[in-house]
C-alpha cells in the first residue's frame, strides 16, 4: 500500500468497518484470524451491506457471505485485474476522484514499455529492474506534467487501459477458477455499494506476487473512489497482536524506527542518505540518532551516524533466508525473542540446519517452544548439535505494563494486572540487562568500534526497566522546550536535530505528564467508530488516513452520512471528527497543500501507477553540499502496475505470457522443486480460529487444544475418492520438500476447479502444529515453498504442489 | 426479575467455538482429550464438562454451500421435562426462565437426561451430580450478560427480557424470511417456549436438531399415572390386608385355626 | 448451587471501582441480593491487551488477592466492548500454567537436555556470547562500488558481521524498541521478526 | 407328633428366599430415587448414594442369582422350572379356585376344585412375580445403562421399572399376608423354611398334587 498511498498501514479501523456498503474479504479469512471483524462486519449487514468472499476454501467467514467465489492459490491478481479492466472499459470510476487524488492524469516517461511479462528496465543477469523508465514526464521545476484528460495515450490512465485491456473475464476465469459471470457479478456488486471496504491478510501477502495483488486493491480503491472515506479503505488485517506496532519500530533489515530507510554502505555520510531518501527521511533519522545517543549525537558528528551499523545491499538477507546464512557460517549467534521460525518457517528443514551451526542460540518465550528445543525433534541427533542453546522465560502479556500498536495504528496502553509466574522477567528486563551487561564487558575500551555501545543513551531504571520511560523517548523530546512533545506538529515544525524521538510516527503519544496511549474515553457521538479519545492512533491520532479524499473541492464532505473532517473557512481551518491527515490544517482546499489527499506521496496523490519520483528540493541549499530533495517516492520493485505471475511452483502454464511464468524477481529460498506430474495438486495452507501462528502459545493452552486438536488436510470429495480416501482416514501430503501424515478432513467447502478447461484439485492445510506443546502434531511448513515477494520479502506459503495418497 | 431470552442468530454464528472457552472459562470447567469429528468439529456432545458447544453440518446443495453452525447448549425450557423427572426436587425454574439443577439436591440419577429431548444434563458418575448449562444465573442476576453472549464477537448470540428479544427475533426473522423462506424461529412453539431462541436459515433437521421435541408421553405415564396408581395400589393392598386380618378374626378364624391345626397334626392328608 | 451468604456479595473496593470508570455493562450494586456468589465480587479490574491477531481487543483481569480470578472482555474498550474470540477467552490458562519454565534454561553443546540456570548467569553467558561474536566477526569497513560515481571506495559500515537477532510481534512496543535499538547498537542490522511470514 | 409332605426343595426356598429379601433390598433402596419423599429411607443405608450402590449390586443378584435356580440337574432347579411349567399351564381349575380369592382373602370358604402343586392363586401371584421381575429387571439394566442406551428405551424404563416396582410391592404385602397373617394359608409358612407342610393342609388345598406325589413324602415328625 505505501506505494500506492505513501503508507503501508491498514486505512481505517476495526470499528470504521460498520459504515461500509460492501466489503470484498480476499485474501483474508477473517471469521477466523481475524474474529473482531466479524463483530463490525456484522454491524454493517444489519444495515444492509454485502459481503464477498474470495477465498480458495469456503471458510467459516464464507458463511456469511452474499457472494462466494472459489479461486485457485496465487491467482488473484487475474481476476482483480479483470475487475480494473471491466471498471475502465466501462467508466464505472469517479471520474472527480480519479482525476483529483490519484496520478491518473500524470504523462508518463516515452520510455516506459511493458513486453511479454516483463517492464522496461529489467536487467536479466541481477534480475532486478532499473526503475529510471518508470517516470514521469517532467516539468522545469520537476514536477509531473498533467494531461488534460483522461484519454490522453501518455496519461498514467491510459497505460493502465492499455495494460489490463488483456485481463478479460474469460482469462481471469481460464487463470483463476471463477466463472466469468462470478466476476462480473463481484465486479458490479463492488462498485455499486459504496463505500467498498477490501480486507486483506496473508492470504494476499504471502505470495511471491504479494505486493501487486495489494497494488490491484489500491488501484480498485483509487478508481472507486473509495480510499479516504468512512468505511472504506484497504484493511490489512495484521497477523500479530503488535505487528504494526514491531514494524513501526523495524524490526526488519530495510528500515529504522518509523519507517525511515535504513542507511546502506552507499550512503556513506549524513548528507549522502538525505539526498538518498530526501529532507523528509533526514529528520526523523537525526531524532532518532539523537534519542539513541543522546547528548553524544551533534551536527559535528553527523548525529553519530557513523555509529550505525551500514546495510550491505547484496548481503540483506531477510528472516526466510537467516537460516540458510546460519548454515554458511556467517551467523554464530541468534538472539530470538518471541518467534517460532522452527514451526513457522517454509520449507523448515532449512531451519534446524541453520540452528545446528551456530556457536548460541538464545529463545525469549512464554512456553519452551520448538525452537528452543530443535535439538530435541525427532529424528535429529542432539549429540551432533553443537548449539548452546539459552531459554529465558518471558512474562506475558498482563503479566507486564506498556503499550501494543494493533492493526489500526492505534497505541494501546496497559499496565501489569499479575506478577510474572515464577519470577520469569519480562522481554524488555532481559534486554536492559543484557544490553548494561554488554556495556559493562566493553567499559574503558578506547577501540572506535565500541563506541555506539558506550556512548549509547540507555537509561530505563536501576533494576526493572520502565517501560513508560520507553514510550517516552518514542513520544520524543523538544531539545528547546526541554519537554516532551506535546503533539506530531510540534515534531513537524521544530527545525532538524531540535527534536529527539526514538519512533517519528509516534511522537505526540506523551505529551508532558500525559500517556495518551492510555486514554480510557469511549465515547463515539458520531456514531461513525472514531472514538477519538480512546487510546492514540499514528499518525497524529488519525483514526481513517488520506480522510481529506472524503470532501469535495471546496473542503466539504462528499458523504454527508460519513463526515470525517471538513474546511471551516470561519476559522481558516481543517476541523472535523477526525483528526485532518492534510499537511497543513491551515492551508485551505483550494492551496496546493490543502488538495493533498495522499501526502506522504511526493505527488500528494494516489499513486495508479507507481512512478519513481522525488519531489522539490530545499530552496537554498548548504554550499558545496548538493540540494536535497524533500520527499522520495514509495516504489514496487516488480513493476509499476501489477501484473499476473503463476505461483514458483504452479499446475500450469502462464495464459498471459508463457515464457515469464513467475514473478522473475521471486527471491527463491528453497532448492528443491516439483512439477505438476508428479506433484498435481496445488497446496493452500493457513491458521485456525483456534490456534494462533505457530502455536506456541496456543498449544498449551488445554482449552483451546480441545476445540481444535489436530491438524488435518481439506480436500474435496472427487479427490477423495479418486485417492480412496474417507473422512477422518490418515493421508500423506508431499512435496518436492516433505511430507507430512495427518488425517483427512473430506469436504465440500473445497470443489474441483476449472483451470483453463483442466480440473484442478486444492488441498488446504492448517499450519500451526509442531514436535512439542501439549499438542503435538506434524508440521506443515514441512511441504511449503520457501519462496519470498521481492518487495514484501512474504514467503509463498499459500500455494506449492503437492501429492496426497493414502497413509 | 424478569424473564430472560438468549437469541441465537445462526446466520451470524461464524463457529469460532468462543462460546464453548467462555463457558468453561466463567465455569472454572476443564478441558478434556478430543479428536476431530467432521468439519470442525471436535465436541460431540454434552459432557459434565462441556455445557456449550458448536455443532458444525455442511450441506452442499445446487452448487451452494450451506455451511450450518450452531451453538448447542440447554434451552432452559419453560416446561422442562428434566424437571419433571427429576427425582429429588433438584431441578428448579427461576424468575429469569432458567431451568437449574440443584447441586446440592442432584444425586445424579440422570433420569432428567432421557426425558430432555436433546438429552441435555449430563452425570458425572464419580460424583453423582448432574450438569448442564446454568445460563450464567450468577452473573445474569447480578446484571451481567452470560459468559457466552458476552464474548460472541460476530453477535449471534442476544440477551435481554424475553419479550424484548422475541421481538428482535421476529423482526430478524421477517427480515431473513425475504430472501429465504426456510428461515425459521426454534424455541418458541415447544417445551412452554425456550429461554434460548434459535434463528434457522433452514429445518430443524438439517441442523440436527430435534424436528419436534415434546415432553415425553413415557414421562407422564410415569409420573402422572404410575406414580399414584402403584401408591393406591401398595395402599389398596395394605387396607385389604388390615381387612383381612379384622375379618378372620371376626369371623373367629385365628381361634378355629388352632383347633384346626391340632386336629391335623394326627391326620394324614385325606 | 452455591448457598453462600450474601455478606461481602460484590463489594468493589473503591480501586477497582475507579479503574472500572464507566459502564462495565453490568451494575455491580443492584444485584446484591440475589444470594449467589459472583465469583467477581470483590475483586480488582484491570484492563490489558488480547496476545493474538492484531485486532487489539480489550482484555479485563479480574484480580483478587494478587491472583487471576477471572478473565474476559473489556466492555469499556471500544473495538470488541466486551467480546473476545476463543483464544482470547482462553487466555486465563496462560496465568498459572504448570507448562511454563520457572528458570532460564541452558542447553550444553551435544547434550540432549537443558539444565536450570540463574537468571544472572543466563544474562552473563549471553552477554559474554555477544561480546566474543561481535569482537570475532566485527567488519569495520568495506569496499562498494558507488553507485552514482562508479568509482571504487571504502566506506565504514561498523558491522557485527556474526549475530542476528529475530525480533517478535508479539511483545510491546518498548519492548520492540528496544529489541531495534539493542541490534543496531550492538552492531548488528542483521534484525527482522515474523512480519514477513 | 404331626404329619407332614414335603412341599418345596432346597433350591425352591432359597430361590424364593433369595427372590425375597433381595427384592426388598431393592424396593428399599430403590425408593429413594424413585421419590423425594421417599429419599430419608435411603438413610437407613448409609445416604442415598450408599443406597444406589446397594441397589446395583443386589440388582445383580436378583437377576444373577434367580436365573442360576434355573440352571443345571439338581432337584431344586428342576423344580424351579416345573413351577414356571406348572404356572403358565393355568386351567379351568386354576380359574375356578382364582375366582374365589377374594373371599378366601377375607376368611369365607367356598369349594374349589382339586388344585395341582401351586393353586389358581398362587400361579397368578407367579405370573405378576415372574412378568415383574423380568420387566424390573431388563428396564432396571437399561436405567443403569442409560447413556449409552437409545433415549426412547429409556423413557420407557422408567414408568415400567417404577410400575412394576410399586405393583410388586402391592403383591408382596398381599403375599406377606396370606403366608404369614392369614389364619388358613399361613400354615404353609413353615414350608418356604422346611420344605415341609402339614399333610393335612396340603391335602385340603393342593388335592391332585398331594393324590399324584406329596403323599409319597408323607412322614410324621
Amino acid at each position: 500500500m505505501s506505494p500506492s498511498f505513501g503508507r503501508g498501514a491498514m486505512t481505517n479501523s476495526w470499528q470504521d468497518m460498520q459504515n461500509s456498503e460492501c466489503f470484498l474479504i480476499a485474501g483474508s479469512n477473517c471469521a477466523e484470524c481475524h474474529p473482531i471483524a466479524m463483530k463490525w462486519v456484522n454491524r454493517a449487514r444489519a444495515k444492509g451491506a454485502k459481503v464477498i468472499v474470495v477465498d480458495p476454501r469456503f471458510t467459516r467467514t464464507a458463511s456469511q457471505a452474499d457472494i462466494f467465489a472459489q479461486i485457485r492459490p496465487g491467482t488473484d491478481i487475474a481476476y482483480l485485474g479483470a475487475m480494473i479492466n471491466y471498471y475502465i472499459e466501462n467508466k464505472l470510476y469517479d471520474e472527480y476522484y480519479v482525476k483529483n487524488f490519484t496520478n491518473a492524469l500524470y504523462k508518463i516517461s516515452k520510455d516506459f514499455a511493458f513486453n511479454d511479462g516483463l517492464f522496461s528496465g529489467f536487467d536479466p543477469e541481477t534480475k532486478k529492474y532499473d526503475y529510471s523508465s518508470w517516470a514521469y514526464q517532467l516539468d522545469a521545476e520537476n514536477k509531473p506534467i498533467k494531461a488534460s484528460s483522461l484519454d490522453d495515450p501518455d496519461c498514467v490512465f491510459q497505460k493502465l487501459k492499455t495494460h489490463f485491456s488483456r485481463y478479460t473475464f474469460e482469462v481471469a476465469s481460464k487463470i483463476t477458477g471463477i466463472p466469468q459471470e462470478k466476476i462480473k457479478l463481484i465486479a458490479d456488486t463492488f462498485a455499486a455499494a459504496k463505500p467498498g471496504n477490501i480486507f486483506y491478510a496473508l492470504g494476499m501477502t504471502q505470495h511471491t506476487t504479494a505486493v501487486q495483488g495489494i497494488r490491484c486493491y489500491a488501484i480498485i480503491q483509487l478508481l472507486l473512489g473509495n480510499v479516504g472515506k468512512a468505511g472504506g479503505g484497504i484493511q490489512a488485517l495484521r497477523g500479530e497482536p503488535n505487528v504494526q506496532g514491531s514494524t513501526d519500530m523495524a524490526n526488519l533489515n530495510a528500515n529504522l524506527p518509523g519507517y525511515i530507510p535504513y542507511p546502506t554502505n552507499q550512503e556513506k555520510t549524513l548528507h549522502d542518505f538525505a539526498m538518498k531518501n530526501g529532507s523528509v527521511q533526514h529528520k526523523p533519522l537525526v531524532a532518532l540518532l539523537k534519542a539513541w545517543f543522546g547528548k553524544n549525537a551533534t551536527a559535528e558528528n553527523e548525529y553519530g551516524y557513523q555509529w550505525l551499523p551500514k546495510n550491505n545491499p547484496s548481503n540483506m538477507p531477510i528472516q526466510p533466508q537467516f537460516f540458510n546464512k546460519m548454515a554458511e557460517g556467517q551467523f554464530k549467534l541468534l538472539l530470538n525473542w518471541g518467534s517460532n521460525s522452527t514451526v513457522s518457517i517454509p520449507d523448515r528443514k532449512l531451519v534446524a540446519r541453520g540452528l545446528s551451526a551456530l556457536e548460541m542460540l538464545v529463545v525469549a518465550d512464554v512456553f519452551l517452544t520448538e525452537t528452543a528445543q530443535f535439538w530435541r525433534e525427532p529424528g535429529l541427533n542432539p549429540a551432533e548439535i553443537p548449539t548452546e542453546v539459552i531459554f529465558l522465560p518471558a512474562a506475558f502479556v498482563y503479566e507486564k505494563a506498556g503499550s501494543m500498536t494493533n492493526s489500526s495504528r492505534l497505541i494501546q496502553w496497559k499496565e501489569a494486572a499479575i506478577p510474572p509466574l515464577n519470577g520469569v522477567h519480562p522481554d524488555l528486563d532481559m534486554l536492559d540487562h543484557i544490553f548494561k551487561k554488554v556495556r559493562a564487558l566493553y567499559a574503558g575500551s578506547n577501540d572506535p568500534k565500541d563506541e555506539p555501545i558506550l556512548k549509547a543513551n540507555w537509561d530505563y531504571g536501576d533494576h526493572e526497566a520502565d517501560p513508560l520511560k520507553v514510550l517516552q523517548e518514542l513520544g520524543g523530546y523538544n531539545d528547546v522546550t526541554g519537554k516532551p512533545i506535546a503533539s506530531i506538529g510540534e515534531y513537524l515544525a521544530a527545525p532538524v536535530g531540535t527534536v529527539s524521538t526514538g519512533c517519528w510516527i509516534y511522537t505526540g503519544v506523551t505529551p508532558e505528564g500525559q500517556n495518551l496511549a492510555d486514554r480510557r474515553g469511549n465515547a463515539d457521538p458520531t456514531g461513525l467508530g472514531l472514538n477519538k479519545d480512546y487510546a492514540f492512533a499514528w499518525p497524529g491520532n488519525i483514526r481513517v488516513l488520506y480522510n481529506r479524499a472524503s470532501c469535495d473541492a471546496y473542503g466539504q464532505p462528499v458523504d454527508p452520512r460519513r463526515k470525517l473532517i471538513w474546511w471551516d473557512p470561519a476559522q481558516n481551518l481543517w476541523v472535523g471528527n477526525d483528526g485532518p491527515d492534510v499537511a497543513d490544517k491551515t492551508k485551505g482546499p483550494d492551496t496546493p497543500e490543502g488538495k493533498q489527499a495522499f501526502r506522504m506521496n511526493p505527488e500528494g496523490v494516489g499513486r495508479l501507477f507507481a512512478a519513481t519520483y522525488k519531489s522539490g528540493t530545499l530552496a537554498t541549499p548548504p554550499e558545496s553540499i548538493a540540494a536535497v530533495p524533500i520527499r522520495g517516492a514509495g516504489m514496487t520493485v516488480d513493476g509499476p502496475m501489477p501484473e499476473f505471475y503463476e505461483p514458483i511452483e504452479s499446475p500450469t502454464p502462464n495464459l498471459l505470457h508463457p515464457n515469464v511464468q513467475n514473478n522473475p524477481l521471486a527471491k527463491i529460498v528453497s532448492t528443491d522443486f516439483g512439477n505438476p506430474d508428479e506433484y498435481p495438486y496445488v497446496l493452500t495452507t493457513y491458521g485456525v480460529v483456534e490456534h494462533f501462528c505457530a502455536g506456541a502459545i496456543t498449544r498449551n493452552i488445554p482449552w483451546l487444544n480441545e476445540i481444535a486438536p489436530e491438524p488435518y488436510a481439506e480436500i474435496s470429495r472427487n479427490l477423495a475418492h479418486k485417492i480412496g480416501v474417507k473422512e477422518g482416514d490418515e493421508v500423506e501430503v508431499s512435496s518436492a520438500r516433505g511430507k507430512l501424515v495427518v488425517r483427512a478432513l473430506v469436504t465440500d467447502r473445497i470443489q474441483t476447479l476449472k483451470i483453463n478447461g483442466k480440473d484442478q484439485e486444492t488441498i488446504g492445510m492448517p499450519w500451526s502444529w509442531g514436535f512439542a506443546s501439549l499438542s503435538p502434531g506434524p508440521s506443515t511448513n514441512n511441504v511449503t515453498m520457501n519462496a519470498c515477494d521481492p518487495g514484501a520479502g512474504t514467503p509463498e506459503y499459500k500455494c506449492c504442489l503437492v501429492n496426497i495418497r493414502r497413509a | 426479575m424478569a424473564r430472560k431470552m438468549v437469541f441465537i442468530d445462526t446466520s451470524l454464528c461464524t463457529g469460532c467455538k468462543a462460546c464453548s472457552v467462555a463457558c468453561k472459562a466463567w465455569n472454572d470447567l476443564p478441558a478434556e482429550k478430543t479428536k476431530r469429528i467432521v468439519s470442525y468439529q471436535t465436541q460431540a456432545d454434552f459432557t459434565p464438562t462441556t455445557w456449550t458447544y458448536v455443532q458444525f453440518r455442511e450441506n452442499y446443495k445446487n452448487e451452494k454451500m450451506q455451511f450450518n453452525m450452531i451453538k448447542l447448549q440447554c434451552f432452559h425450557c419453560a416446561d422442562p421435562a428434566c424437571m419433571k423427572a427429576c427425582s429429588s426436587d433438584a431441578i428448579y425454574k427461576t424468575e429469569t426462565g432458567y431451568t437449574l439443577i440443584d447441586q446440592d439436591k442432584c444425586i445424579g440419577c440422570g433420569y432428567c437426561t432421557k426425558n430432555c429431548p436433546w438429552e441435555v444434563p449430563k452425570t458425572d458418575s464419580k460424583i453423582n451430580k448432574t450438569s448442564k448449562c446454568t445460563g450464567c444465573i450468577d452473573r445474569v442476576e447480578a446484571g451481567m450478560k452470560p459468559a457466552c453472549v458476552q464474548t460472541c464477537q460476530p453477535g449471534a448470540l442476544q440477551f435481554g427480557d424475553y419479550d424484548e428479544m422475541m421481538a428482535v427475533a421476529q423482526a430478524r426473522l421477517a427480515e431473513l424470511k425475504l430472501s429465504n423462506h426456510k428461515a425459521n424461529l426454534y424455541g418458541d412453539q415447544f417445551m412452554g417456549s425456550t429461554t434460548y431462541l434459535y434463528l434457522l436459515e433452514d429445518t430443524p433437521y438439517s441442523y440436527g436438531l430435534h424436528p419436534n421435541p415434546v415432553s415425553p408421553i413415557s414421562l407422564t405415564i410415569w409420573k402422572d399415572l404410575v406414580h399414584p396408581l402403584g401408591g393406591i395400589a401398595i395402599g389398596a393392598s395394605a387396607v385389604a390386608i388390615a381387612g383381612g386380618v379384622v375379618a378372620n378374626f371376626v369371623m373367629g378364624n385365628y381361634a378355629k385355626r388352632a383347633k384346626k391345626i391340632a386336629e391335623s397334626h394326627n391326620e394324614g392328608g385325606k | 448451587m452455591m448457598e453462600v451468604t450474601r455478606r461481602g456479595f460484590l463489594k468493589l473496593s473503591g480501586l477497582s471501582a475507579a479503574v472500572i470508570a464507566s459502564g462495565l455493562g453490568f451494575n455491580l450494586e443492584a444485584k446484591a441480593a440475589q444470594g449467589r456468589v459472583l465469583k467477581l465480587a470483590g475483586t480488582t479490574k484491570i484492563p490489558s491487551i488480547c496476545h493474538f491477531c492484531s485486532g487489539g481487543c480489550g482484555l479485563l483481569l479480574h484480580i483478587k488477592d494478587g491472583k487471576l480470578i477471572h478473565l474476559d472482555g473489556n466492555p469499556d474498550n471500544p473495538i470488541n466492548e466486551g467480546t473476545l474470540c476463543p483464544k482470547a477467552a482462553s487466555l486465563a490458562q496462560v496465568a498459572y500454567s504448570p507448562d511454563r519454565p520457572k528458570n532460564p534454561l541452558y542447553r550444553a553443546p551435544g547434550s540432549d537436555k537443558f539444565v536450570d540456570i540463574t537468571w544472572e548467569e543466563a544474562y552473563d553467558r549471553i552477554a559474554k556470547k555477544i561480546k566474543e561474536v561481535r569482537d570475532k566477526t566485527w567488519v569495520s569497513t568495506e569496499e562498494i562500488i558507488n553507485a552514482t560515481t562508479g568509482a571504487k571506495e571504502t566506506v565504514t559500515v561498523n558491522r557485527a558481521e556474526g549475530i542476528c537477532m529475530i525480533g517478535s510481534a508479539e511483545v510491546d512496543n518498548e519492548e520492540s524498541y528496544l529489541l531495534s535499538k539493542l541490534a543496531r547498537l550492538i552492531g548488528t542490522p542483521f534484525h527482522e521478526h515474523q512480519a514477513r511470514i | 407328633m404331626a404329619k407332614v409332605v414335603y412341599r418345596f426343595s432346597k433350591g425352591e426356598r432359597f430361590v424364593h428366599w433369595l427372590h425375597g429379601v433381595s427384592f426388598l433390598l431393592l424396593l428399599f433402596t430403590g425408593l429413594g430415587v424413585l421419590t423425594v419423599a421417599l429419599q430419608p429411607l435411603s438413610n437407613i443405608f448409609g445416604g442415598i448414594q450408599v443406597s444406589r450402590n446397594i441397589h446395583r449390586v443386589v440388582a445383580v443378584i436378583f437377576t444373577i442369582g434367580i436365573i442360576i435356580g434355573f440352571v443345571g440337574k439338581g432337584e431344586g432347579a428342576r423344580q424351579m422350572r416345573r413351577w414356571v411349567r406348572d404356572v403358565l399351564n393355568f386351567g379351568k381349575d386354576d380359574f375356578a379356585h382364582a375366582k374365589n380369592f377374594a373371599i378366601e382373602f377375607f376368611g369365607g370358604h367356598k369349594p374349589f376344585p382339586p388344585q395341582g402343586k401351586f393353586n389358581g392363586g398362587e400361579k397368578l401371584n407367579s405370573m405378576f412375580t415372574i412378568l415383574g421381575t423380568i420387566c424390573i429387571a431388563i428396564s432396571g439394566y437399561i436405567m443403569w445403562f442409560a447413556p449409552s442406551m437409545p433415549q426412547f428405551l429409556v423413557q420407557w424404563a422408567y414408568p415400567i421399572h417404577s410400575a412394576c416396582a410399586l405393583f410388586m410391592a402391592a403383591l408382596l404385602i398381599a403375599h406377606f399376608y396370606l403366608g404369614v397373617l392369614h389364619p388358613d394359608s399361613n400354615q404353609a409358612l413353615k414350608g418356604i423354611f422346611t420344605g415341609w407342610v402339614p399333610a393335612k393342609f396340603a391335602y385340603e388345598h393342593y388335592e391332585k398334587w398331594y393324590q399324584e406325589e406329596a403323599e409319597q413324602t408323607l412322614k410324621e415328625v
